[in-house]
């Protein structure tokens, strides 16, 4: 777990989208979901700073989207769901997530989950 | 009176959906998974109801983050499918149930459940999906009028499992009451185990599955008494989406017969379920 | 642990902001409503909280027919003041209170109450009003944050009237459950009698009023045993809304003392009430 | 009340806003609440018949609007709260709602309500 999200819930390696988490990330996750349209897409992807500063987030989220960094995203108080949109935008799959959050890579985790899944411990 | 005749617990990975939109159900890796289906879907049907109730949750797509309802019941005439991004899905609008939605909600706020309703929404994968997998070829409408029950699962607090199986066995008693003679299938969906995100993605906890699944038959009261935290612990962050199961169970009698049930991994990150309840008591098939 | 300090019940009519907004109060038509203010507003300026809870109903503006949700809870920093139509209240926006809000929400969810969590939400007359009520002069800013704690009294069925007390029980515990120190104010929003359609438009019921104002105080279990039909049967189509006085009631104490009360006819088409509780048990004022 | 709003609560002379109401009366509740903006207002003024077609209003339903029936907007679905943003267009106050509603007029509805309100039967 991140600084910004200490794990209340002794659940390690598990985020929870609570309220606190989805009040941070709001204004980020607005962002996500604004990219269901070709048009934002476009709009986005022609100065993703100017659209990120347009919703409002913050210098660190502006900072995690622009470098893809998902783990921050996460962080910052994106949604799982929100933040897929984004990732989907640019051709990701959430195996390919599941690889950075994992820090495993695509592959090992696409024979991981073809394996079974992952397990605790 | 209406009458619950089946009940059907299945998961709404978008991926099952997308891999009947793009021809890929005999792809070796999704093959096992739609043969699991098979006959479910054969009995299915057979027994189509005159409606469906479909407890399931938005995935950013039909709500957004601005008000996240525990429960919400739609009233609405129809129900658009959402763009969730790169085009709809290629499936029939869902056609909806006001008069017996209504009649749900009246009842369901007597008995002091707190619901949010619903006069528009645009439905997602977790609806669209859970009717793909009863109904693979619909042509140009669903089998039947649709009623949507969403349930909050994204943000914590969720509601209990004990509040959702609560409000299922509420279900099944306004359904009964309803003063015509429908049959009514209810459809709960979500799940299995699996977590998307976090140090611990891709966890996959097959035992808990088959627990729940054996438990969601004999013994639901069990699985209803788990907390939040021991549900994602044992079925991961997103695991806890199984709650809708357990609203599913309680719109039905205790005892209820298996029509078929069945278990797959991996749909994308995710344990798959499918598991089919007949619901008409001694009555002959 | 945070304390319930005060309850404060009033109606919301428009047109009580209208009056103030538009210097009216020495109107003959209004001098007297606001004289019935005056002590309550005075001891309310010596005992403010640090937070206060406003119990209400939108009406149009914050949100629409699409989703009526029975309860919503605002977890919000900041509540833009709605544009009703004519330009919006010349008064502050208001400041929300993130984390007593949000510990709100885990409470009351625990004890199965299913709350619509808003983030994002436009405030309407019937929430500035009360303020404006309690302070007629806020300057800048509202005497100390706000929490919006939303009811629907517009679309039947609304909650029971044994609903809303409960759930203000269940908001009583939650604050006391609060871990910090604070002082809370809650204010139940609405009514008195009224109806504004339909062939009885107009109807005021002065024994009923004087019954609820009585009986708010000693006897809200009576009150919360009223049927929907009784309410509107005695109180008007519109008088219902005071089912959110005991939303407020719920959060006190059973013992509880009253500062002061009064009542007059008609704000607008409205029987309007203010009574104001010190809920501080034996502490000296 | 009318034939299309049935007393089942036993109530007369009291509209109930149910659920069926609401359904009924969705697609006008909705523009009445579009008029909360004065360029929808002009637009509506501009031609109301068109703006009501744009909202999907039945026949019966546009008639009453642009007849100003407030009475069959109630009971073709009209919620008070909604139909009174029209009329707030107007100039109407909600005293002379009341008046057109108990078929009083608006002055003889506001003496009444200034002796202290109406009384049932
Ligand atoms: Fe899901
Ligand atoms: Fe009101």
């Amino acid at each position: 777990m991140s600084d910004t999200a200490p794990d209340r819930f002794g659940l390690p390696g598990t985020p929870i989208f609570d309220g606190e988490t989805s009040r941070r990330g709001l204004r980020m996750n607005k962002l996500f979901m604004s990219l269901r349209t070709a048009e934002n897409r476009e709009r986005f992807l022609a100065d993703e700073a100017a659209y990120c500063q347009g919703f409002g987030l913050t210098p660190e989220q502006q900072q995690a989207v622009l470098d893809r960094d998902w783990q921050a995203m996460i962080d910052l108080g994106g949604s799982i769901f929100y933040v897929y949109k984004l990732a989907m935008m640019d051709g990701r799959s959430m195996q390919y997530l599941g690889g950075v959050f994992t820090g495993m890579g695509e592959e090992d985790f696409l024979a991981a989950m073809r394996a079974g899944g992952r397990r605790d411990g | 009176m209406a009458d619950v005749i089946w009940g059907l617990a299945t998961s709404h990975v978008p991926s099952i959906g997308a891999a009947m939109d793009r021809g890929k159900t005999e792809d070796p890796n999704w093959k096992a998974l739609f043969d699991g289906y098979a006959p479910a879907r054969a009995w299915l049907a057979e027994h189509r109801p005159d409606v469906a109730i479909v407890v399931y949750n938005d995935h950013a797509n039909g709500i957004d983050l601005d008000f996240v309802p525990t429960f919400g019941l739609g009233t609405a005439e129809q129900y658009e499918v959402a763009d969730e991004g790169f085009g709809r899905r290629p499936v029939p609008d869902v056609v909806g149930h006001p008069e017996l939605a209504l009649h749900l909600v009246e009842s369901l706020v007597d008995e002091e459940f707190d619901l949010t309703v619903f006069q528009e929404l645009h439905v997602d994968h977790g609806f669209t999906v859970p009717l793909s997998v009863w109904t693979p070829d619909p042509g140009d409408a669903w089998p039947c009028p649709v009623i949507p029950l969403l349930v909050n699962v994204i943000q914590y607090p969720q509601p209990t499992a004990a509040r959702c199986y609560a409000l299922g066995q509420a279900l099944g008693r306004a359904i009964r009451s309803y003063p015509e003679d429908l049959t009514v299938g209810v459809l709960g969906t979500g799940g299995m185990s699996h977590q998307l995100a976090g140090a611990r993605a891709g966890f996959i906890n097959p035992e808990f599955d088959a627990r729940w699944m054996e438990q969601i038959q004999t013994d639901p009261a069990a699985l209803a008494a788990l907390s939040r935290e021991e549900l994602i612990r044992q079925a991961g962050a997103e695991g806890i989406e199984l709650i809708m199961w357990l609203v599913m169970r309680g719109a039905l009698d205790d005892e209820i017969t298996k029509v078929h049930s069945d278990y797959f991994v991996p749909a994308s990150n995710t344990a798959a379920g499918i598991a089919l309840f007949d619901n008409r008591g001694s009555q002959p098939g």
